[in-house]
């Protein structure tokens, strides 16, 4: 017992096991993937490649936070308003108020780190839920992006601030390289913290959570702020590369981060739900929109196309986890 | 030019063969590179190419007959249109030129909804020598960056001029109340809105009751504010409206409310379903945008470099609008 | 007796290609109450749950009145007229008490429409029946925990059926309410109803059942007349070795008040005016008909319901406790009444739920120490005999007398000073609670103090030191161990006794 | 205690006990009601309310069902891609294919339940979580509407067409006349039917609601039918009122209508709320968009103001609760 023990063990900590777990989806990945590199002769380029990974990293940072959300049972539908609020915070920080670009970021990441709170704070202490708080805040912090740029875009000018999402490192898009980088934080603070698992507990029985002593408000109130902060930065980014602070960007951003992580696995009650799956959703939906631009599918069909491909994509997993 | 301080951005790997005035040169090498591409193209001389284009939305008609316009111009050469839809999202846009960009295209197209968004995406183009030509939105770029081949533009500020004009010629010293539904985050809206206003200045009669937009910027809302300017205000007797599409939902809430007769209503775009309803008195005049002239000629200016030559007429290029009322809507229905 | 009923030979069934039954014969005769029995994890609910269509077996055959029959769904199963009461309380908490009797079946009038006054007077005869006190407006999720166990036993009467299975429905109901549920059972038998009657109580199967039907791993082990066969060979067959020590009770000092609790008045006032002490090293017993307020107690002293009065010292120092975790910093534990509610992170492993209060001990920043988890984990499963694949198995997938142990585990893991068990072998078979009874004992020993509420008079009065009896919310009664009587208790507990 | 019974029987079934249990959200919408008029002399006129009634009714056919949707404990996202699938369908039939409006209109209702049924299927059969699989039906719904309309709006002439969204009913909005007409149906159907106990007892407890017997698939699937059919309903109303078919109809509904429900108290686990609830969910997002339009507050401040509103309706709302 304890040798089979054992085996399972390595298994378990191994990278290996986030594989196992996530099989059905990543099948369903490298199908999308080999179906893409039939379909267009560009689609493996090392170019291309790098493309969809600094496409896909607004929303990955985005599905990062949100997954935390989701596995405690929650939902963030500000995260696109975040974004819009951190961008336009920084550019106007730097652009009318001459504020160096290192400073702008830090102190739009405290804002979103800031709103974030407030989300959880209305969640947890005044016991809302968190789909009509968040979707009130969504209006809220969009407005104030609105407010503080009149609604225009800022434009900047700083050689810095355009670095920062836009920049190289070798030939490897920075924001791609800042995917990874939070991808491997955020994993380790899910899987090898104590707070890590409390959100798994939190999110499957949040009275069982309580009666084990386990601050439940508190997870709660930290997700939040880990959404907010993560899609804060996603905005930033996405505006040093849009070279200007945008309010409108990140419409429709939180269907998109809920839709990757759901296509990755995490479960939409909480509780369950890998790091990895997200990711890979995110690829997943970066994929087919590069796949149907690269193919040149007309706009309206790929709205069809994108719907069926994401329903096959899940219920090739949804087959194998029936399958264990 | 002055831009090579930024190409540093776009990574050593980049900067290394291309600047950006020999980009131009280029591309013709660049395709026959390419086989891939040639292979469908039997015993022909020339290569097909492929030319891409970024519209703002497969759902506005004005971006639908700036698409056929590119593609007809496209057809004409004999080559491949890719047409992708930036759906209004600076960040999609963006992902949308990058892909043109990933599938090394000959030339684009861009018609953007911003005027910064695209313009590092069109920088990365332009160094790995593809040809580009922005249209529609007048993006923040100056001639001598040499990114862009041309700009050709709508002058929206005379759409809202000469709608302007209109009114005060039909107000005739009169008192009269108007309204204006406006869309502040989109600069071509503000122009607008802006030309419409200049235009009206010096009329001490007209009176502005109140500007507002939409919110969410959808046709339900555009319908929900109308409504609701109709209970507050007893007497309008104009709506000035950023865009066709709120100018006709402006005059499906005030028909409802048997309020149509006697009130102005003035949009900017031409599209089919408003010069019908000026054709039926119901509305009372647009100012039409040619968004084929805008497409055919950004696109011919992108073949002339593709092909070595050089631009024919000035870089930057202003269309202009028709103004579209009861008098000449019947011309523009039979098209 | 007249001819065979219900016939289910070699059934078999698995989970993940781990039999869970294999090849399992029962027989079951109209009027007869028959008694499946075995350890936790030996495959009596899946059994069941086979019958009820929950499950579709993967070989055997079940013959209804002779004929062989296929059963799908839950539906089939209700149209054999076989009812269920499930081990696990699976009510709609939202819906009212009568909603959830009559769910899957409402009363209709002639115009198709809900007869919802027809329902509640039908829901409340039910009710009555089993002698339970509560309206039928009220919701489910407002109940307690027995409270809950009597309106699925309600909701197996709201059709007339020819076999009633009860998996374990005595498990969270004390004395009164079982004795009523005994009443019922014999008029059931007098209708020639047959009833499958599952239970780790000793006493009630030999009190109502006519046969026994033993299984141990998902295998028959005997079937027998119940007055052919003595308790101490009936645990033999189920546990497979003679079972010595039941209640294990050593003799100890005990040592110094650990906790005094005085004027300890609920918010809500489901607790009113409650004191008492605990020394350490004693295990004090709660006692008292369901809904007397003994979880609201122990609920209060964890800081799970607001207090409106009352003072709580754990030795000597008064404390504050407003959340759970303050309880556990205060060095308090609780093991829940309902498992399923407030016990188990179901979608998760075992060795994550036993590990869940002590991750300090193998999680430094940004490392886990994996193998120190799953020692921890495996030191529980061992002690207690968890019957699990492997410490990966998902929660959810146990059986209920394991899930129970886990949660028991995750508590001894973090190891309080105090230790509240509510109910603590609720659904656990004899060899186990044999077990935990020895776990208790040495836990004593060792200097902890026991909390212990439970509705099963024979333990309260061989394991406890020192029982109060409450009723209404208040304490009516204090009995040291060398007076107490089962009979006495049951009297303070209905109220026909009062102290001076 | 029979007679303990009797009174509360009567409480319950009496539609005083919806004003009750709803006695929360329906205080929050009185205060909203009494501020409104007081900032606007205009907003108790007989007409705005009227017209407040006619706006928002497509929200509240789309929240109606959604009602239903979320009490099996689903969510449906396809709400708005049905109301531009619907109106295009009716208008493309009338003004394309000379048929007959109210053949037009029957044929969009039967197709928005159609496509409601393909939600349930492939939720109930292919097992896979309503969030992603009513997300891709949304795309792929609305890339029809799209496709049939090529993305255009449809010109109709037809009188009646016009009449059946725009008319009036003596002073009354016939769309009010609809909505009304539909709440008291779907009240019914919620409250005096076992279909309708059966989607509370789903919602509540699959378990539960599957062990006694509750076909609860079929539950699960007849909901999206009638969300299907609501909001395709919804969007014939729409396109009448615009008098056109226009394809871009419906783009956010979903989320109005989910805040709706939320707002009036449904519980987004599922099981417990009452349509009543859904219905003030709505009057109160309705009278907050008028009357900020009637005061003419700065549309960015608007949705700062609309988020705090939101919140502060949701937040009187659970206060009450939990002092119960
Ligand atoms: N859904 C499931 N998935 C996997 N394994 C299961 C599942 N249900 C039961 N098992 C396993 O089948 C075996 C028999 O379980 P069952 O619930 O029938 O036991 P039981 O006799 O009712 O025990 P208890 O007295 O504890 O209720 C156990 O080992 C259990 O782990
Ligand atoms: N969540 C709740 N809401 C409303 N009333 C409750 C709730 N929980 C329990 N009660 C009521 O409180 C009283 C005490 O219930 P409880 O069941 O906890 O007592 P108990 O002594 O622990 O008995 P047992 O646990 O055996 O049922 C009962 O009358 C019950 O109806
Ligand atoms: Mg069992
Ligand atoms: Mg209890």
């Amino acid at each position: 017992m304890n040798n089979k023990n054992n085996r399972f063990y390595r298994y378990r900590i191994n990278f290996i096991s986030s594989l196992k777990i996530n099989a059905g989806i990543l099948l369903a990945f490298v199908c999308l993937f080999v179906l893409a590199s039939v379909l267009s002769s560009k689609f493996l380029s090392f170019d291309n490649q790098m493309n969809v990974l600094r496409t896909i990293t607004t929303n990955a940072l985005c599905a990062f936070g949100m997954t935390f959300v989701i596995l405690t049972g929650g939902i963030d539908l500000s995260v696109g308003s975040f974004m819009s609020l951190a961008g336009c915070l920084t550019t106007v920080l730097v652009a009318w108020f001459q504020v160096p670009a290192i400073l702008a970021v830090l102190l739009a990441l405290v804002a979103g780190a800031l709103f974030g709170a407030m989300n959880g704070f209305i969640i947890t202490k005044m016991k809302m839920p968190p789909f009509i708080v968040t979707l009130a805040t969504m209006n809220i912090i969009r407005g104030i992006s609105y407010i503080i740029t009149g609604g225009r875009p800022v434009l900047i000018s700083d050689k810095l601030f355009q670095k920062i999402g836009g920049g190289f490192l070798g030939k490897i898009p920075i924001s791609a390289v800042y995917m990874m980088i939070a991808f491997l934080l955020m994993w380790v603070l899910l899987n090898r913290t104590k707070f890590g698992r409390h959100v798994y507990a939190t999110g499957d029985n949040l009275t069982a959570a309580e009666y084990s002593g386990i601050d439940t408000d508190r997870t709660i109130f930290l997700v939040y702020i880990l959404s907010g902060l993560l899609s804060a930065f996603a905005g930033i980014v996405l505006s040093s590369r849009l070279n200007s602070g945008q309010p409108i960007i990140g419409q429709g951003a939180e269907l998109d981060a809920i839709a990757s992580c759901i296509v990755g696995g995490i479960s939409v009650t909480g509780g369950s739900g890998t790091l990895f799956g997200t990711l890979i959703g995110c690829m997943i939906m970066g994929t087919i929109s590069n796949l149907l631009n690269l193919v040149g599918v007309d706009s309206f069909v790929q709205l069809v196309v994108k719907g069926i491909i994401i329903i096959a994509a899940v219920y090739v997993d949804a087959m194998r986890k029936r399958k264990i | 030019g002055c831009s090579s301080g930024s190409d540093g951005a776009a990574g050593d790997a980049a900067s290394k063969d291309s600047a950006p005035a020999a980009a131009q040169q280029e591309p013709a090498d660049d395709s026959s590179k390419d086989g891939g591409k040639s292979t469908d193209s039997a015993g022909d001389a020339k290569e097909k190419r492929t030319i891409g284009c970024v519209i703002i939305s497969g759902t506005n008609p004005h971006c639908q007959i700036f698409e056929e316009g590119f593609r007809s111009v496209v057809e004409e050469n004999g080559d491949e249109a890719v047409v992708l839809d930036a759906d209004y999202d600076p960040g999609k846009l963006m992902s949308c030129l990058s892909d043109l960009i990933a599938q090394n295209v000959d030339g684009i197209v861009v018609e953007s909804c911003d005027n910064q968004a695209p313009i590092q995406s069109i920088k990365e183009a332009a160094d790995k020598g593809i040809v580009v030509a922005a249209a529609d939105m007048l993006l923040d770029v100056k001639e001598e960056e040499n990114i862009l081949v041309s700009q050709t533009v709508s002058d929206n500020y005379d759409g809202g001029y000469q709608c302007g004009l209109d009114f005060a010629k039909r107000a005739n010293g009169e008192e009269k109340n108007y309204l204006i539904m406006d869309f502040e985050t989109n600069t071509a809206a503000v122009e607008r809105v802006q030309g419409f206003q200049d235009a009206i200045a010096d009329q001490p009669n007209l009176h502005l009751l109140e500007t507002n937009q939409p919110n969410p910027e959808t046709l339900e809302a555009k319908l929900a504010l109308m409504d609701t300017w109709i209970q507050k205000y007893d007497k309008i007797d104009c709506v000035f409206a950023y865009h066709d599409p709120a100018a006709m939902a402006c005059v499906q809430a005030l028909e409802a409310a048997g309020k149509l007769k006697g009130t102005l209503v003035y949009g900017v775009d031409g599209n089919i379903d408003a010069i019908q309803a000026i054709s039926e008195g119901k509305m009372t005049a647009t100012a039409k945008q040619q968004p084929d002239q805008l497409a055919i000629l950004s696109t011919k200016n992108m073949y002339r470099v593709l092909n070595g030559e050089a631009i024919d007429g000035d870089w930057l290029t202003k269309v202009p609008i028709i103004f579209i009322d009861e008098t000449n809507a019947k011309e523009f229905l039979d098209e | 007796m007249s001819s065979v009923f219900l016939k289910m030979t070699g059934i078999q069934k698995s989970f993940a290609g781990v039999p869970a039954l294999e090849g399992v014969d029962f027989e079951l005769y109209p009027g007869e109450v028959h008694a499946l029995l075995g350890e936790n994890g030996a495959g009596k609910s899946t059994l069941m749950k086979c019958l009820a269509g929950i499950y579709t077996i993967e070989g055997g055959k079940i013959e209804f009145e002779d004929q062989e029959i296929e059963i799908h769904s839950v539906q089939d199963s209700i149209r054999l007229g076989i009812s269920f009461i499930h081990q696990e309380l699976a009510l709609a908490e939202q819906l009212t008490v009568a909603e959830n009797i009559f769910m899957g079946c409402e009363p209709v009038k002639k115009n198709g429409l809900l007869d919802n006054r027809k329902m509640h007077e039908m829901a409340a005869k039910l009710l009555e029946r089993i002698d339970a006190g509560f309206s039928t407006y009220v919701k489910a999720g407002e109940l307690g925990t027995a409270q809950k166990q009597l309106v699925e036993i309600a909701k197996a009467l709201r059709i007339h059926s020819n076999i009633i299975v009860m998996d374990e429905p005595t498990a969270a109901l004390s004395q009164r309410e079982v004795e009523s549920l005994f009443r019922l059972i014999r008029t059931l038998k007098q209708q020639k109803i047959a009833v499958i009657y599952i239970s780790h109580r000793m006493e009630e199967i030999f009190e109502i059942c006519d046969r026994i039907t033993v299984l141990r791993d998902g295998k028959n082990v005997d079937t027998m007349n119940a007055v052919a066969i003595d308790q101490d060979r009936l645990i033999q067959k189920m546990v497979g070795h003679k079972l010595i020590d039941y209640y294990v009770k050593t003799e100890h000092p005990q040592g110094d008040t650990v906790l005094r609790v005085e004027h300890l008045t609920r918010k809500d006032r489901r607790v009113l005016d409650v004191s008492f002490y605990l020394k350490k090293g004693e295990i004090l017993g709660f006692s008292g008909i369901v809904g007397a307020g003994r979880t609201e107690l122990m609920q209060a002293l964890f800081g799970i319901a607001p207090l409106e009065d009352g003072k709580i010292e754990i030795e000597g120092r008064q404390i504050r406790i407003s959340s759970p975790k303050d309880a556990v910093a205060s060095g308090i534990g609780l093991v829940p009444e309902d498992r399923k509610l407030q016990g188990l992170i179901l979608h998760h492993s075992v060795s994550f739920n036993i590990t869940l209060g002590i991750l300090g001990k193998f999680i430094h920043f940004p490392f886990v120490n994996n193998e120190l988890e799953q020692e921890l984990a495996e030191k529980y499963i061992q002690a207690l005999g968890i019957k699990t694949d492997t410490n990966k198995q998902h929660v959810i997938n146990l059986s209920g007398g394991n899930q129970q142990k886990v949660v028991l585990s995750r508590w001894l893991a973090i190891s309080p000073s105090i230790l509240i068990l509510d109910e603590p072998t609720r659904g656990i078979d004899v060899g186990a609670k044999a077990e935990i009874y020895a776990l208790m004992d040495q836990l004593v020993r060792n200097g902890v103090s026991i909390i212990m509420v439970s509705s099963e008079m024979p333990e309260v009065i061989n394991m406890c030191d020192r029982v109060y009896v409450m009723k209404a919310g208040r304490i009516v009664a204090c009995k040291e161990q060398k007076e107490l009587d089962q009979e006495e208790l049951l009297r303070y507990a209905l109220g026909v006794k009062k102290d001076e």
